[in-house]
């Protein structure tokens, strides 16, 4: 291959992960590239021996999908030393020189935050409405952040309440144990207005234990959640769930391009490359997901 | 000088009982409707069925762990053998095998990791920390193997009954870690293994020169092990429809060692007690469901966690044994 | 050569072959800047696992090492951007972690608690308080800072040896000087020998314990101070199963988990084979997440076998200096 | 002895009691400057206790110590160290991982700019040692050494550390005759010095041999001190029993040996680099002694019979089959025993029940399938418990917590219990007090009489007369000569472990 690009993905710890991963490798196939993927198992301090390590190796370009925000600087500079571009791909980092990278692709978390509960204020309207949410992995950006979207589209509504907030850890099972609990402490379930989840993944698990405890989710209550993954739109073709914002798993497309286009003629691309964050509503449920039940969700 | 503390159910339990009944009180406290129950369906419902039925997978794994603790060893493998059987178990699900060919599919590959524990420890010698570390962190590859890396969803009636069904009105994965303790329990009590497993724990060389078969314990030990982690697997995985082979089981090693702890069996090897170790799995579960009924934020679950493991400590503590026993005299 | 320290020639003639044939299979492997890597991607866990085998020699386990390497880091990063002093912060926040091990150290003492679960408990607690001081990620941003990350050492052909590599390398030597030529190692390893034997030979056990652990405490917190120096950032979530890693690159290292058996020079070569399992992997990069994971056990597997076999070879070849037929 | 002497130590009064027994019950006890005062009693009897309850191993619960007149009460053995108080106790309690130097000279190694100076302690560890006629490596794990060589080591340390008094707690199990006039000879340069030594034995010929004076416990009680010079062996043995010995316990009995053909047949049976080939045939009902210096291969050979370790030469045949023994399972199953040497490490399973160790073996043998009930192993312990004397309050305690005669006698009770054609003890006696050795004897002869064959590893010739009907000495870790019929007394024993080897004959 003409183009050699190292990609320090964080690992696979959800469907979405795989999927983008899947998707990568797709992407660099169709345009020629070698792709080499570090899988960091949710590593920091991984990521940073992969990205010596491709710096060690001399590939063309480094694709990092940062597991946090700071902490890149030091390495990031020795890639710019070694004059290997590098692509952020799903989230950007906290430095104050932007030349360390050529471009980030990605998505705005607080962002997604924020459409989902836009989305909740609009079908609330004016009724009191509490809401019930599932967290993420504590202390994680993408927990923090969804988090801080929400709150913010929702601050203006002073119906809307967030009356029970817990970590699921972005797991079905634990989304589904801590539904259970949600479900005795707020008297059965039956003053449960909504349930904006982290994660599809969680929302999945919480869609069941309301079912076994005789509610109707997507009926009685509300139910928003972001990532857009195949499962959730199953739910909602059955009438189990309501919204889902998605994130799209296609960071690497862009990302090679930009990389081709600056190693062609230096054509410099924008510093931030923002993929869509769209609602997807019940109506086109049952396309979408034929459209990606074979994407590696 | 050394301690040892008692394994048997006579009167070396009230420590853990004691323990059960200060976390539920707990419980109580920061949630009152805590011991409430409502019979809907022929199945009971109630926060106190919630902390049995999800500290089932965790007393399962107990169960194995317990025997493996009590030679002086530990199986840090028991997660991912979880992510391993469960994933078999929603793959053939998904292909629609019959449930009887699924549980014995899951349950042999479940004894395959446990022997392969087991050869390690007992053929080849290898330190069991160790030695189940290579299957801790290859069995999680194995698992993503069998599911290429997605969450492999099913709707298999069979498989989902086996935790989504009742039975006396209790959940099934209740029924199953009641059954499997008491089966357990006769298995080793009944029979010489506990005493031998007991004997190669204390001493591994004394036994062997007394005409123990120390390897073929030990592998049944292990093996063991990883039937209850498979029967823990199907379990998670039926709960939840699905098999998520990067989170199933995660981090449960360390509950299920905790949960042997705190039931009185000793790190070190020697007397142990498979029924108190349910009582720990419980001890365990009600401190988690109390943190997410409490409705404190959940960057305070950790810390929580932390004061009532080291109040535990501190209570079931031969120090404190001592302390009590002294004031009981004056 | 003596017996005890056989385990670690074995694991060092491992190291070697392995690199051999990394080497021959990726050139790169053997360039100064890959083996200057090694060290500095590992720094943390180097330091880190020095301490631990002390906790491990003495016939100890610590499981908070991960939780206390975030918590340093959050610390470092909160009290800086609060307005303190790098350096002030620093020696702070290692008093700190002493303190936590050695409260550790004399729980375990006192109470006859199994270390795994007191540790258990600190691992929980650490990372706990972590999420109590922040949970975003926070750079650490400061002229003296930057100053400590400025230190280095150039070697030709473009490695470098930086400042968390030599703490590294300080560290591992002072562990192996404590650990073989101090009162205090002989006491650890007494204590791992037979805690009883030990107390009836009048090694102040208690003493022992809770300096053995205050030890592992203050090197969490210097591998935190690397750590944070590594990623110039504090995040609560940092190090998660550093443990397990710490306690493996012991392992591996020919130290005995049932104590008394083992090497702090040891260590620094399990941590090295632990490096370059990951680099290895790094530079193949064709391996998916689930390959990557089974391949580190599986070498992980062929480490310890071989290991073993070594061991199981030269005992057999040192029965041969008894007399025989 | 002068009795204006100055009292170096005194205890009134002790007490300490552990749940269910009352080990010592108010005893007074005193030692002068510059004497050996033997501390005598039955297994269980509270020697050893008294000796941890005086340096701190235990809190007394009653009583008070005195040294030189000023009341002490260690806190901890490094506490009683400080005072000049050394100690070897019953077991020998060193680290095996540590060298033998280190176990030498722990907490108190010479230090050169504050770090431990490893080639001085060893050139000290070395001079010590040759004082005691051994000359080792002394940078070897400890580990690695016989279990004589580490009494050894233990007695060293101990008489290192003693500036005043030196406790010995049966240090002379294990060791040779050799050793133990070594032993004697230090002892003596220490009295001199004004050393008070507190000496625990069950060989009576060493408490003449060389003690002062002589206290007698019973179930934690004092019986009485008496001055050795105006006592003999009967008023001894008799404070010690509560009653006279009813068999001279060194006596020889002949058997009339069956002449079946043998029930273990060895040739050329051996192992590179562990023992030299040998031939051995084991009749029904016949008893050989083993005999041999320190190191000489005994316990190897017992190993090797017991598939602890694997021939790699030779063959082997039971009751006229050939067999290979991979394994001390296949070795019980073929109606082995086994008692071995190191009791703490290689005999009891210690947290387990007296009741469980003793039916360890036959529930090995039986399978775990075929579990022994309850009232069935409990039957079982207690008739050994009664037929052995074995001192426990309870059949459930711990095996840990019996002292240490106690425990040799139910492990011999595990082997007892199985029945065995062949029956192999090693060092059977260490630690076991003259009426139970009695017992014993009489147990195993009886045995030997209903055809169970028998070899036994001792130290103490005159024990390996009173039982063997043939004699195998060994040297080098080769078997160099068989001792039969007369030639089986003391004397020929002692020539020919002692012989030099001739040349070309044990190549
Ligand atoms: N830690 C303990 N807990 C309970 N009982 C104990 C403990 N230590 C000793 N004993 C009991 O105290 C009694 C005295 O034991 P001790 O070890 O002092 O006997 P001894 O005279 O040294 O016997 P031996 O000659 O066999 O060594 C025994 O009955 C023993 O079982
Ligand atoms: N694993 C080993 N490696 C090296 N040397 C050993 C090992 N085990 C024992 N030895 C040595 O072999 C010799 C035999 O010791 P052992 O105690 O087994 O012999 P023994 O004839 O039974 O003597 P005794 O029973 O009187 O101690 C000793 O010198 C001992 O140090
Ligand atoms: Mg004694
Ligand atoms: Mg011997």
């Amino acid at each position: 291959a003409e183009l050699t690009v190292g990609f320090s993905q964080i690992g696979s710890e959800s469907g979405w992960r795989a999927a983008e991963t899947s998707v990568s490798k797709i992407e660099a196939e169709k345009r020629g590239i070698d792709l080499k993927i570090a899988d960091a198992q949710q590593k920091q301090e991984n990521q940073i021996k992969a990205i010596r390590t491709f710096i060690a190796q001399g590939v063309d370009a480094i694709f990092l999908a940062p597991v946090v925000a700071t902490g890149w600087d030091e390495v990031l500079e020795e890639a710019k030393d070694a004059e290997i571009p590098v692509v952020l791909l799903d989230r950007t980092i906290d430095s104050k020189d932007d030349s360390l990278y050529l471009t980030a692709v990605t998505s705005d978390t607080v962002y997604e935050g924020k459409v989902a509960g836009e989305y909740l204020a609009k079908t609330v309207g004016d009724r009191d409405c509490k809401i019930l949410e599932l967290q993420g992995t504590v202390g994680s950006s993408p927990a923090i952040n969804r988090k801080k979207g929400f709150d913010e589209a929702i601050a203006a509504h002073p119906n809307l309440k967030i009356v029970r907030s817990q970590t699921g850890d972005f797991t079905r099972t634990k989304g589904k144990e801590v539904m259970e609990s949600f479900i005795k402490a707020e008297n059965g379930g039956k003053d449960i207005c909504a349930v904006y989840a982290h994660n599809d993944d969680m929302q999945i698990g919480a869609i069941q234990a309301l079912k076994e405890a005789g509610l109707k989710p997507g009926k009685d209550i509300i139910m928003v959640s972001i990532d857009a993954v195949p499962d959730i739109f199953k739910a909602m073709a059955e009438g189990e769930a309501n919204a889902t914002v998605e994130l799209t798993p296609n960071m690497a497309g862009p990302a090679f391009d930009a990389v081709m286009a600056f190693k062609k003629d230096g054509t410099q691309p924008p510093k931030w490359i923002q993929t869509e964050s769209k609602v997807y509503l019940p109506d086109t449920a049952a396309a979408e997901y034929e459209a990606r039940k074979n994407l590696g969700y | 000088m050394t301690s040892t503390l008692p394994g048997r159910l006579s009167f070396g339990a009230l420590p853990q009982f004691a323990t059960l009944a200060a976390v539920l009180l707990a419980n109580w406290l920061v949630f009152p409707d805590f011991f409430d129950l409502r019979l809907q369906d022929g199945r009971l419902f109630g926060s106190v069925i919630d902390v049995l039925n999800r500290g089932a997978p965790v007393a399962i794994l107990a169960l194995g762990m317990t025997l493996v603790i009590a030679t002086k060893g530990v199986d840090l493998s028991v997660g991912a053998v979880m992510a391993i059987c469960g994933a078999v178990a929603a793959t053939m699900a998904a292909a629609d095998y019959s449930l009887v060919a699924i549980l014995a599919a899951a349950l042999a590959v479940g004894a395959l990791c446990g022997l392969w524990n087991g050869f390690l420890v007992a053929v080849l010698d290898i330190q069991p920390i160790i030695a189940t570390l290579i299957l801790m962190v290859t069995g999680r590859g194995i698992a993503q193997l069998v599911t290429e890396g997605q969450i492999v969803t099913f709707t298999h009636e069979g498989l989902i009954a086996v935790a989504g069904s009742s039975a006396l009105g209790l959940p099934m994965p209740v029924v199953i870690a009641l059954v499997l303790g008491l089966a357990l329990a006769a298995l080793v009590r009944l029979t010489a293994l506990g005493l031998l497993i007991e004997s190669i724990g204390v001493n591994r060389t004394a036994s062997t020169y007394a005409g123990v078969d120390s390897r073929s314990v030990l592998l049944a030990t292990y093996m063991i092990s990883g039937l209850t982690a498979a029967v823990a697997g199907v379990i998670a995985a039926s709960d939840i429809r699905g098999a998520d082979a990067n989170n199933a089981g995660l981090w449960l090693e360390l509950d299920a060692i905790l949960a042997v702890v705190v039931g009185g069996t000793s790190l070190f090897g020697g007397r142990f007690s498979i029924l108190l170790s349910l009582v720990g799995a419980l001890v365990i579960q009600a401190m988690n469901t109390g943190i997410l009924l409490s409705g404190y934020p959940p960057e305070l679950n950790l810390i929580v966690k932390a004061v009532v493991i080291a109040a535990i400590l501190v209570l079931q503590s031969p120090a404190a044994g001592r302390l009590f026993g002294f004031l009981r005299r004056s | 050569m003596t017996s005890r320290n056989l385990p670690f020639f074995a694991t060092l003639v491992v190291f070697v072959v392995a690199w051999a044939l990394c080497a021959a299979q990726f050139p790169a492997m053997l360039s100064t800047r890959v083996a200057a890597n090694l060290i500095t991607d590992n720094a943390y866990l180097g330091v880190a696992a020095v301490g631990m085998t002390f906790v491990i020699l003495s016939g100890g386990i610590d499981l908070s090492v991960g939780s206390v390497i975030a918590f340093t880091g959050v610390f470092l990063a909160v009290t800086v951007r609060a307005g303190l002093d790098p350096i002030a912060a620093i020696l702070l926040v290692l008093v700190i972690t002493t303190a936590f091990g050695a409260v550790m150290g004399a729980m375990i003492h006192y109470l006859e608690t199994p270390a795994f679960i007191v540790t258990l408990a600190g691992m929980f607690f650490a990372r706990g308080v972590c999420f109590l001081m922040t949970t975003d990620s926070i750079p650490i941003d400061h002229p003296t800072w930057d100053a400590l990350l400025s230190v280095s050492w150039k070697i030709p052909t473009g490695g470098r040896l930086t400042l968390i590599a030599g703490i590294m390398i300080a560290a591992t030597l002072v562990g192996i000087v404590l650990a073989h030529l101090t009162r205090f190692g002989t006491y650890v390893y007494a204590l791992g020998g037979n805690r009883t034997s030990a107390e009836l030979m009048g090694v102040p056990i208690a003493r022992t314990t809770i300096a053995i652990y205050a030890l592992s405490g203050a090197l969490s917190g210097l591998a935190g101070l690397v750590f944070a120096l590594y990623t110039s950032a504090g995040y609560s979530l940092a190090a998660t199963g550093v443990e397990l890693d710490t306690i493996a690159a012991v392992v591996i290292g020919g130290t005995l988990l049932t104590g008394g058996v083992g090497t702090v020079a040891g260590t620094f070569v399990g941590v090295m084979i632990q490096g370059l399992i990951q680099t290895y992997i790094i530079f193949d990069g064709t391996l998916s997440s689930w390959w990557t994971k089974i391949a580190v056990g599986g070498l992980l597997f062929v480490f310890i076998l071989l290991q073993r076999v070594l061991v199981h070879l030269a005992g057999r070849s040192r029965d041969r200096l008894v007399p025989a037929t | 002895m002068d009795n204006a002497e100055p009292l170096l130590l005194s205890l009134r009064g002790l007490t300490k009691t552990f749940p269910g027994v009352t080990a010592l019950d108010g005893v007074d006890f005193d030692l002068r400057a510059g004497e050996v005062h033997a501390l005598l009693g039955e297994n269980g009897a509270g020697k050893s206790t008294l000796i941890k309850t005086l340096t701190g191993v235990y809190v007394r619960d009653g009583g008070s110590v005195h040294l030189q007149g000023t009341p002490i009460a260690p806190a901890d053995t490094a506490d009683a160290q400080r005072l000049g108080i050394g100690t070897v106790y019953q077991e020998v309690n060193l680290l095996p991982n540590l060298s033998v130097a280190e176990n030498l000279f722990l907490g108190r190694e010479p230090r050169r700019f504050g770090l431990r100076d490893a080639r001085r302690t060893e050139a000290m560890a070395r001079d010590l040692l040759v004082g005691y006629g051994l000359d080792i490596d002394v940078r070897r794990a400890l580990g690695d050494c016989s279990v004589a060589v580490q009494q050894i080591v233990a007695i060293a340390r101990a008489v290192d550390l003693s500036g005043k008094v030196l406790i010995l707690d049966e240090p002379t199990a294990s060791l040779d005759a050799g050793e133990v006039v070594t032993l004697f000879a230090i002892v003596r340069r220490l009295t001199a010095r004004g050393i008070g030594v507190i000496f625990v034995t069950h060989f009576l010929d060493q408490v003449f041999a060389l003690a002062d004076r002589a206290t007698v416990l019973r179930n934690g009680r004092l019986v009485g001190t008496r001055e050795i010079a105006g006592s003999n062996r009967l008023d001894i043995v008799k404070m010690m029993l509560g009653r006279e010995l009813e068999t001279e316990t060194m006596k020889r009995h002949r058997r009339q040996v069956v002449d079946a053909p043998p029930v273990v047949s060895a040739r050329g049976l051996g192992r590179r680099a562990y023992v030299q080939p040998f031939d051995l045939d084991i009749r029904p009902g016949e008893a050989i002694g083993v005999a041999g210096l320190l190191g000489s291969g005994r316990t190897e050979t017992a190993k090797l019979l017991f598939g602890i370790k694997q021939a790699d030469r030779g063959a082997l045949a039971v009751g006229g089959k050939p067999v290979r023994i991979s394994s001390p399972r296949a070795a019980a199953a073929l109606g082995f025993g086994f008692c071995p040497e190191d009791r703490k490490t290689e005999g009891i399973v210690g947290d387990l029940s007296v009741r469980e160790n003793i039916a360890l073996a036959l529930q090995a043998r039986r399978g775990w399938l075929r579990p022994l009930g309850r009232t069935e192993s409990r039957a079982l312990a207690d008739r050994f418990i009664r037929a052995l004397d074995i001192r426990t309050s309870d059949a459930e305690k711990p095996i840990r917590l019996l002292s240490g005669g106690n425990q040799q006698k139910a492990l011999l009770a595990r082997w007892l219990a199985t029945e065995p054609r062949f029956l192999i003890l090693d060092e059977p006696t260490r630690g076991i007090d003259v009426g139970a050795h009695a017992e014993i004897i009489r147990l195993i002869e009886r045995l030997c009489d209903d055809g169970l064959a028998l070899m036994v590893i001792s130290s103490e010739i005159e024990e390996i007369v009173a039982y063997a009907d043939r004699v195998v000495v060994l040297r080098d870790r080769s078997h160099v000569r068989t001792l039969e019929g007369e030639a089986v007394n003391v004397n020929d024993i002692v020539r020919a472990i002692a012989a030099e080897a001739v040349p070309g004959a044990a190549a």
